[in-house]
């Protein structure tokens, strides 16, 4: 739960993490990502001090964050589950991977599960095709996933 | 260039867009992100056109013409494109267009007439996305949105607020404020200028003329009404007249058949507003005071400063408003003089603003005890008031204003262009400054669209140097001069949006650059006409301080008509 | 250097990665050590050796053999059997369904001792993964044993940037990122181009679905990308470079960032390369998850901190690309082909390939295919080659429905159209594309209109938004197959659907909302019957569509009122 | 004149007795909205949105209340506003919302209404009537659920034209404006005339669209599509564009065409002259001879239908020539076919017409005298504006450029077939010439101009007195026809009579909006034409001579009567009904 809590945030080491790239060109997709390797996502107060330190309008940083998958502007449970559905995957058996999934977690895509632990996202293709069909927590890639085999994975980060 | 545009021959400067070719050609191509005063976007694809071995078709506003190029514009593959183009972009939006502020002001609307849409094949899937009311000034509809990015062009690269940008991605991608956050709770200007950038209904003015309807109709309101500078250059458009035609007498006798019960006209206070701040930037001159003076009669400036350069509030003259003098002085020297009591009086001011709505509403605006402006209408909600009180304009005579509150000079008028209050300014600072005659009125250098304009006056000696910028791209500009310290400014003069008032945010329907250089004309043509052509020798203004105020900044003046100013926070 | 008797190659391509190679790899290291023959046997970790199916894959050199899907618990009776005793461990070994060439019944599976023998190793030709699954990536030593920087040293050395420019056009190297635009030409263009600055950026944003190749060049053989690309800089001028990677690809950034360092510090980047006057830099960039980064507009303003939006053109890349400067940007196997083409000339690499279409192309197989991963061929060979040849045909007895060439984005060839040599030209007369070398093989389970649905919910979800068709289109095209996957679309959609289609394919901004319609018009021309029953009898033949009639079921589902 | 004195919103104003408010109002300098109000035609007060404040209990109707000596008008209270914005939004409440694509977008006068009342919002959601359009004619599609019952079109088809083809049907919420027993419009007594959609203030009635077919066929490399544009189209088509009414736009128009991509761009007014030709024989011949008199014109193809349904007894009275548009098509696809060396098959034959009944008259089975239908398309004027408004051509910026030849030589006798009278003068003309054999002195024949509803004239032939009479519009078509029933009391020899009030330049096809004012205009403008060229009798049209000589041989000859002329139909008064299945 602690995540999405709304806590205050580190405005300072935002700061820096502003700091070391601002003289960079196009500095902006850098900084999100350490500013939410930081926070966990990118909340208003952040990107606030994003938009001051690079001297762009909040609304321009915001309309950048809002673009990318992999960045957030609100909280995220503790595990992000991103599950492919792109063709390769659907080919190989993802439906029933994703039906397990979303039995498993009772949340529907876009959606925290109420314990905050997990989120669940489709994202388009996490490029492991070969091992398709491949759900992507955190960081971590796993492939060749039968509805079985999923619901074991899930049960390492409950 | 020489190429061919269904199989027209046409000769152009190498560089130049295929759609400027066909205008050269006759030849008239739909577009509908194009805008002439902004750079290509490209987005809309409705001004697609067949370019001879090209695999796709190729967008117009965007495409550059090449020697021997044979381009069509009248393909069946061109005429289904746009077709589909346009209704996809129907399908998404709502089917309110005879309860639309744009009803046949409609860009879509005329696009899809022009084309010939007679059938939208897809199913009607609106746009969900709750409408901004937040602020007194503007309503924000993005569920009418089609994402041409014209308002976003405008607010971040002609204005340089950054209020708007996409957000999103795809089908989901809306213009919005950074988190959706309403208007009122961001760094907007509320100038209104997207207003003007939009094609549709997306962005309007926040309409008030029902509590204006009312007061009207209420016999124990006494109702008055001060017009802008700018309205009478560019009221007539609102009936259909063409840009640049003055329409001050009829519009006096206009808005007397709408039920106002005194017509009195913003630019006496204009006049007021000179007295004020040339003796405030003299006194600054002389008693070493925070220089350079800049002006403070754009509301959408004011906010811009407070958001952005709150260290140079300092330097802001602390003059009110001319719509703000006007309210407090209605409420006050009027009331008093005309025998009514202050509370009965309903004050609302014509403005070619959308910041000015907001101007009333601030909670320092009160100095009569009452809120001095009550509404503030902009000359498009007047327009819509006349369409449907059936008044014709081919019709009516010319009248006068009422006095006290409606004699003016030609130096008020002209604060409705870029330039203007500077130089009105001038033309008294430099008899009160030098007791001398001014022989030439006409200061042209502050004059016209140029970006940023500067002089040297030489006040008989005494030189200062002025500036004066427009558009707060331009101010930014300006302003970021001025902190550099390069020159040394004495007094400046911003005005929020391109082309001063007469480009107003509140202004008709359509506000382009080549539209304000003719109201500016005829600003100027108000200018030439009026026998008094200098604020200080307005009659009713020496009465004023005769009766009432007593002298420029004295105790009632600082009362009434000055006033401070609010940090806000920068993004 | 010490010399070791046999050397014992660990895949740790990111598809072994998922399947416990690395507790392979330590449980080798150990058994290896418990039974003191660490002087004589070697253990690499290397890039991926390209079976993917087959993972974690383990080759003992010198002989050459290939053992399949190895667990940690193997590796003491491997080490013992094969490293100690010689005997080659059978078990383990590659087996393959040979199927027989128009005959229904195959002769069992058969183990292949060798990988030179393998069927999937016979048909592949490998200049753009000659190391990959051969050296460990992250030794640049290994890199320059196997000849690497030879050609950097070569072109600096000896050839002017022209020169280089013009061996690169002569190789008629043509982009693999998917447009075929040749690469020597796109140099020439911003070698030409007025301007101080350049730049040279690698496009590693791979994100079409079924391709893997650049991630897997990245994470095997990162030296390659680096020397391909401070040859093109050399090229053209540029002295600093951008590798714009996917965010997803953390392996390939940690290996090619690691690499980068170590060329640094071997003066093969930096100031003053091989002692001459060129200086070149690479710096990496990561993406933040957004497909249409990796059309070239797109992928710049994303490096300049923007919305990945593509831009107008012209102008194009070669005359204002990267922050309005002249730019050269290349794919990833582009790149990495570059340098076997300056070492060995472009004579040598027209050797490969077709006359319009020379050298090899890297292609990542997966769906219904016995050997899913990832092959290089030479330009021209034959899909039926790749599918049943290298591929290993259709598993599980079923019958070879259609493959889709180039991603999500190409076009679909049914089973008529096996023989269509793979190259750019000939693939684009059948209506596909070469594309990004993606091959999905889907074998005759599957519905055409539910896989269009896919296709079309990717496009939707992948679409910037920026021009209408796109934005509006992709929208539209979803709903409609959508619909049909349910029995709600009908024929007069059908119309309306090839309007919206022609219109995407002609009006919108760029590649993505041009192609997005491709795989349902393509899919249409050569299975309309299938949409037709989802559409005029609201049935589905493969029993996909859930809540639609299949043909078997027709009647008793009629009276569940389905 | 008695007069009245009053205020209207405090301004003075004095107007005769009898007067509505809403005429005082407008010599006030106050415009009072209105919706179905037709001045003239339809005064009936029934819409409610010109109600206005005269110190009466209730508000009155502008449109009908008359005014009183010292009446104080008020017509900007808030009584008067919200009673008129909520007549508005119950009326929007059941209105299509799909304005963009709509016929009438931007020309529509509920949208026009919804703007100056300032709707915003719709505050009624509510059942919506769920009609099937009529698309049965060849002219004419009628979309009940557009529309708003003002029964402007019902009053035009009765008072105007006198056809009475349409009415409400059922009543309340489920009121419609049909044919009787709810018929289609192709099985009434419509003429297709079109002057409802002229009058109609929405989206409820409009041509058939033939737009589609002609884009295809100028999209299509097989076909050599020729255009013929009729008289009354250059005096109308510059207002598509915001042109003045009247104003003359021939040559832009025949270059517009031309950008459009029609191969060959011709003249109706080609086969107006030779239609002066044939039937001015025509006339000598039956006066000569001792034929039916008095002979009647028969260019007007919803005063064909019209004679057919009503007065068939007088069919033999019926000139037998085709109508321009018809002679131009069987010649067409022969003379011109063949002159170019052209198969007549590939040919595709678009005309532009003032007229929806020309979409009829192009269909009927007789029209294939040259072995295809003869005409393809008609459009009407409104459509080629709308045409070329989607292919980007602005007339303003066209030079002018010639018709092509041999069938674009025309006559100022030719032109003035578009206005009332028009084709009588244009026949006198060549008559008067034929018969004497002597110079017209002055070709003007002014009697026969204007907005008169019938007007007659005795002309003298060098000794030889013919009277004539020319009718507009099919009210005065009635008056007419009726005294030749009751035996030519006038002694008649020649009528010529135009279904539409104007003549053709009032056409049902013509830009909206048509009235009164723009007719006049529209008039002035065809004479100016006729002014301007040089030749203005039809007989000294030299490709005239050209054609009898190369190819028809002579007036009412052989080949004349294969392609020219034609025959006619008795229509019932009432179609008996189809069987409809039992229901």
């Amino acid at each position: 739960m602690a995540k999405q809590e709304k806590q205050a945030i580190d405005v300072d080491r935002v700061d820096k993490i502003v700091a070391r790239h601002a003289s960079r060109e196009g500095a902006l997709l850098p900084v999100l990502k350490e500013v939410q390797d930081l926070v966990g996502y990118l909340p208003e107060e952040a990107l606030k001090r994003v938009a001051l330190g690079l001297g762009l309008s909040l609304s321009r940083v915001y309309g950048v964050a809002t673009f990318y998958s992999l960045f957030y502007t609100t909280p995220k449970g503790k595990y992000v589950v991103r599950v492919c559905e792109s063709a390769p995957c659907h080919v190989q058996g993802a439906p029933e991977v994703i039906a397990a999934i979303e039995r498993e977690l009772g949340v529907p895509f876009g959606e925290t599960t109420p314990d905050g632990r997990f989120t669940l996202e489709m994202v388009s293709c996490l490029g492991v095709c070969g091992v398709a069909p491949a759900v992507m927590v955190e960081d971590r890639v796993y492939g060749n996933l039968t509805p079985e085999t999923v619901i074991a994975v899930l049960q390492e980060y409950r | 260039m020489k190429l061919t545009i269904n199989n027209l021959p046409v000769e152009v400067p190498a560089g130049t867009t295929v759609l400027a070719a066909a205008e050269k050609a006759g030849v008239r191509i739909p577009t509908l992100c194009h805008h002439p005063d902004q750079d290509v976007k490209g987005v809309c694809r409705v001004c697609v056109v067949e370019v001879e071995k090209s695999r796709t078709l190729q967008a117009a506003c965007a495409f550059p013409v090449a020697e021997g190029m044979v381009v069509r514009t009248n393909t069946a593959a061109v005429r289904e494109a746009r077709r589909v183009i346009v209704e996809l972009m129907l399908s998404r939006h709502p089917k309110d267009c005879l309860g639309c502020a744009r009803n046949r002001r409609c860009e879509l609307q005329a696009l899809a007439e022009e084309l010939g849409v007679r059938d939208v094949r897809f199913t009607h899937i609106e746009k969900k996305h709750p409408k901004d009311e937040s602020t007194p000034s503007l309503v924000r509809d993005p569920a009418k949105c089609v994402v041409c990015r014209r308002c976003v062009y405008t607010c971040n690269e002609v204005q340089a607020v950054g209020a708007l940008f996409p957000a999103y991605r795809g089908h989901e991608t809306v213009v919005v404020p950074a988190y959706d956050k309403p208007l009122l709770d961001i760094a907007c200007s509320l100038c209104g200028q997207c207003v003007h950038a939009c094609p549709v209904g997306a962005i309007t003015e926040h309409d008030d003329t029902d509590k204006v309807w009312a007061a009207l109709a209420d016999p124990k309101t006494h109702v008055v009404v001060q017009t802008a500078p700018a309205i009478r250059a560019t009221l007539g458009e609102e009936a259909g007249l063409p840009p640049g035609t003055l329409v001050t007498g009829k519009m006096v006798a206009a808005l007397r058949r709408l039920g106002f019960d005194r017509v009195f006209d913003t630019d006496f206070t204009a006049d007021l507003t000179i007295m004020e701040e040339g003796s405030e930037l003299i006194q600054r001159l002389t008693t070493g005071g925070t220089l350079p003076v800049i002006t403070s009669c754009s509301p959408g400036w004011i906010k811009f400063i407070e958001h952005f350069y709150p260290e140079l509030l300092p330097n802001l003259s602390t003059c009110k408003s001319p719509q703000q003098m006007f309210g407090a002085l209605a409420k006050t020297y009027y009331a008093k003089k005309a025998g009514i009591d202050p509370a009965s009086i309903f004050v609302v001011s014509i403005m070619p603003c959308t910041a000015k709505k907001f101007e009333a509403a601030r909670p320092e605006m009160n100095a009569s005890g009452y809120r001095d402006v009550d509404v503030v209408l902009t000359s498009r909600e007047l327009g819509r008031m006349f369409r449907e009180s059936g008044v014709d304009w081919g019709r009516l005579a010319d009248e006068e204003f009422d006095d006290p509150l409606g004699r003016s000079t030609g130096a008020a008028a002209i604060f409705g262009a870029t330039g203007g209050v500077m130089e009105a300014a001038l033309r008294t600072a430099y008899e009160l400054v030098t007791k001398k005659e001014l022989k030439n009125l006409d200061f042209v250098a502050v004059r016209g669209m140029t970006k940023i304009k500067e002089a040297t006056i030489d006040l008989d000696g005494t030189k200062i140097n002025v500036a004066v910028a427009h558009g707060l791209g331009n101010a930014k500009e300006l302003l970021e001069r001025i902190k550099r310290g390069e020159k040394t400014y004495h007094f400046v003069e911003i005005m929020a949006c391109p082309g001063g008032c007469i480009g107003g945010g509140g202004q008709p329907i359509k506000t382009t650059n080549a539209v304000r250089e003719q109201r500016i004309d005829a600003i100027y043509r108000e200018d030439k006409r009026m026998p008094l052509r200098k604020s200080h020798e307005n009659p009713a203004i020496t009465q004023i301080y005769a009766e009432f105020l007593g002298q420029p900044l004295g105790h009632k003046s600082h009362e009434l008509l000055h006033t401070h100013y609010t940090a806000r926070e920068k993004v | 250097m010490r010399l070791f008797r046999a050397h014992v190659l660990v895949c740790a391509g990111t598809n072994c990665s998922l399947k416990s190679n690395k507790a392979v790899q330590d449980r080798l290291v150990r058994e290896v050590e418990r039974r003191g023959l660490a002087d004589e046997i070697k253990v690499v970790e290397t890039g991926c050796f390209g079976l993917c199916e087959q993972g974690p894959t383990v080759v003992v050199y010198p002989e050459g053999v290939l053992y399949c899907r190895v667990t940690p618990d193997d590796v003491p009776e491997l080490v013992e059997e094969h490293l100690l005793k010689g005997r080659r461990l059978d078990r383990l070994l590659y087996r393959e369904e040979v199927p027989a060439a128009g005959a229904a019944v195959s002769a069992g599976p058969k183990a292949f001792q060798t990988v030179p023998e393998m069927n999937f190793f016979r048909g592949q030709v490998r200049i753009v993964l000659r190391n990959c699954g051969i050296i460990d990536p992250e030794s640049i030593e290994e890199y320059i044993a196997n000849g690497g920087y030879e050609a950097l040293g070569k072109a600096i050395t000896a050839m002017t940037p022209a020169a280089v420019v013009e061996e690169v056009k002569a190789s008629g190297l043509r982009g693999r990122g998917g447009a075929g635009f040749p690469a020597g030409l796109k140099w020439e263009f911003a070698a030409k181009a007025k301007g101080d600055t350049k730049y040279i950026v690698c496009n590693a944003d791979e994100g079409e679905p079924g391709t893997f190749k650049d991630r897997l060049i990245l994470e095997g053989d990162p030296h390659a990308i680096i020397e391909g690309m401070a040859l093109a800089a050399y090229a053209i001028g540029a002295t600093q470079g951008y590798v714009y990677i996917r965010g997803e690809y953390g392996l390939s950034i940690d290996r090619l960032q690691k690499a980068i360092n170590r060329a640094k510090e071997m003066k093969l980047l930096g100031r003053g390369i091989f002692g001459s006057k060129f200086d070149f830099d690479i710096e990496i960039r990561t993406g933040a998850g957004a497909y249409i980064c990796g059309e070239e507009t797109a992928l710049f303003e994303s490096l300049e901190g923007g919305r990945g939006e593509p831009r107008l053109k012209p102008p194009y890349p070669t005359d204002s690309g990267l922050f309005g400067k002249p730019t050269a940007i290349n794919n990833v196997e582009t790149l990495a082909s570059v340098a076997q083409i300056i070492a060995n000339g472009a004579k040598w690499y027209r050797g490969f390939g077709t006359e319009r279409s020379p050298g090899t192309k890297v292609f990542t197989l997966t769906g219904d295919i016995v050997n899913e991963g990832l092959i290089e061929v030479p330009m021209g060979i034959t899909l039926r080659e790749i599918i049943f040849g290298i591929g290993g045909g259709v598993p599980n007895g079923r019958s070879f429905k259609m493959a889709q060439s180039g991603g999500t984005s190409g076009g679909c060839l049914p089973a008529a159209l096996l023989d269509v040599p793979m190259d750019y030209d000939e693939l684009a007369k059948a209506g596909a594309a070469l594309g990004s070398g993606a091959l999905l093989i889907m074998d005759d389970t599957h519905c055409i209109v539910d896989i269009a649905r896919v296709f079309a919910r990717f496009f939707m979800h992948e679409s910037c938004g920026k021009c209408v068709p796109c934005r509006e289109g992709t929208f539209r095209l979803h709903e409609f197959v959508e619909n049909a996957t349910k029995g709600k679309a009908t024929p007069q959609d059908l119309q309306t659907v090839h309007a919206l289609a022609r219109t995407m394919a002609l009006a919108s901004l760029c590649p993505l909302g041009q192609a997005a319609p491709v795989p349902l018009l393509s899919t249409l021309q050569y299975f309309r019957d299938e949409y037709d029953q989802h559409i005029n009898e609201k049935r589905c033949p493969t029993g996909t569509c859930r809540g639609l009639a299949t043909p078997a079921k027709a009647l008793s589902a009629a009276g569940k009122g389905a | 004149m008695a007069t009245v004195k009053l205020t209207v919103d405090g301004v003075p104003v004095e107007v005769e007795a009898g007067s509505t408010v809403l005429k005082a109002a407008e010599k006030a300098g106050i415009n009072i909205p209105t919706l179905c109000y037709l001045e003239g035609i339809h005064e009936v007060g029934a819409c409610r949105v010109c109600v206005v404040d005269v110190g009466a209990k209730a508000l009155q109707a502008a449109c009908v209340a008359p005014v009183a000596e010292g009446m104080k008008v008020l017509t900007n209270t808030p009584a008067v506003r919200t009673a008129r914005k909520t007549t508005v939004e119950l009326i929007l409440s059941n209105h299509p919302d799909n304005c963009p694509s709509c016929v009438r977008n931007l020309n529509c006068e509920l949208q026009a209404l919804a703007e100056s009342l300032n709707i915003r919002g719709n505050r009624f959601e509510g059942a919506r009537n769920e009609w099937t359009p009529d698309v049965s004619s060849h002219s004419i599609v009628r979309d009940p659920n557009k529309c708003i019952l003002c029964r402007r079109c019902v009053s035009v088809c009765e008072k105007v034209q006198g056809v009475q083809a349409i009415g409400p049907i059922n009543r309340g919420f489920n009121t419609v404006i049909a044919p009787a027993f709810g018929e289609l419009l192709a099985d009434s007594v419509c003429v297709n005339c079109g002057q409802c959609i002229l009058v109609c203030p929405v989206g409820a009635l409009y041509e058939k669209d033939g737009i589609a077919k002609t884009w295809a066929a100028l999209s299509d490399p097989g076909k050599h599509v020729v255009v013929q544009t009729a008289p009354a189209v250059r005096v109308a088509l510059g207002e598509t564009q915001g042109g003045e009414p009247g104003e003359v736009v021939t040559g832009q128009m025949v270059a517009g065409l031309r950008r459009l991509g029609f191969d060959g761009v011709m003249d109706t007014d080609f086969t107006a002259d030779l239609t002066i030709l044939e039937e001015g024989t025509e006339l000598i011949e039956r006066l000569t001879k001792g034929g039916v008199l008095p002979m009647i014109t028969s260019c007007s193809p919803g005063w064909i239908k019209f004679i057919e349904h009503f007065y068939p007894d007088l069919l033999p009275n019926l000139s037998t020539c085709k109508s321009p548009q018809q002679m131009f098509g069987a010649l067409a696809k022969t003379f011109y076919a063949e002159k170019k060396g052209i198969d007549p098959a590939s040919i595709f034959s678009v005309s532009i017409m003032p007229c929806t009944a020309k979409k009829f008259e192009c269909e009927r089975p007789e029209m294939r005298d040259s072995g295809y239908q003869d005409v393809d398309v008609v459009l009407t004027t409104r459509e080629l504006g709308r045409m070329m408004k989607e292919a980007g051509i602005v007339l303003d910026k066209l030079p002018e450029e010639e018709y092509d030849p041999p069938m674009g030589l025309t006559t100022g006798a030719a032109v003035i077939f578009g206005a009332t009278g028009g084709v009588c003068e244009a026949a006198l003309r060549t008559v008067y010439e034929v018969v004497t054999k002597e110079p017209l002195k002055d070709v003007n024949f002014k009697f026969c101009r204007g907005l008169a509803g019938v007007k007659e004239a005795e002309v003298d032939l060098k000794g030889t007195k013919v009277k004539v009479a020319v009718s507009h519009s099919l009210s005065n078509a009635r008056k007419v026809l009726d005294m030749v029933r009751a035996g030519n009391p006038n002694g008649w020899a020649f009528i010529e009579v135009m279904c539409c009030p104007g003549g053709c330049i009032g056409g049902g096809g013509q830009p909206i909006p048509t009235n009164t004012a723009i007719r006049q205009k529209r008039i002035d403008g065809t004479y100016t034409a006729d002014e301007r060229l040089a030749i203005r009798k039809s007989h000294e049209n030299p490709a005239i001579t050209a054609i009898y000589k190369e190819f028809l041989g002579q007036p009412l000859g052989h080949k004349s009567h294969e392609l020219l002329h034609t025959k006619y139909t008795p229509r019932g008064r009432y179609r008996i009904r189809k069987e409809k299945a039992a229901d």
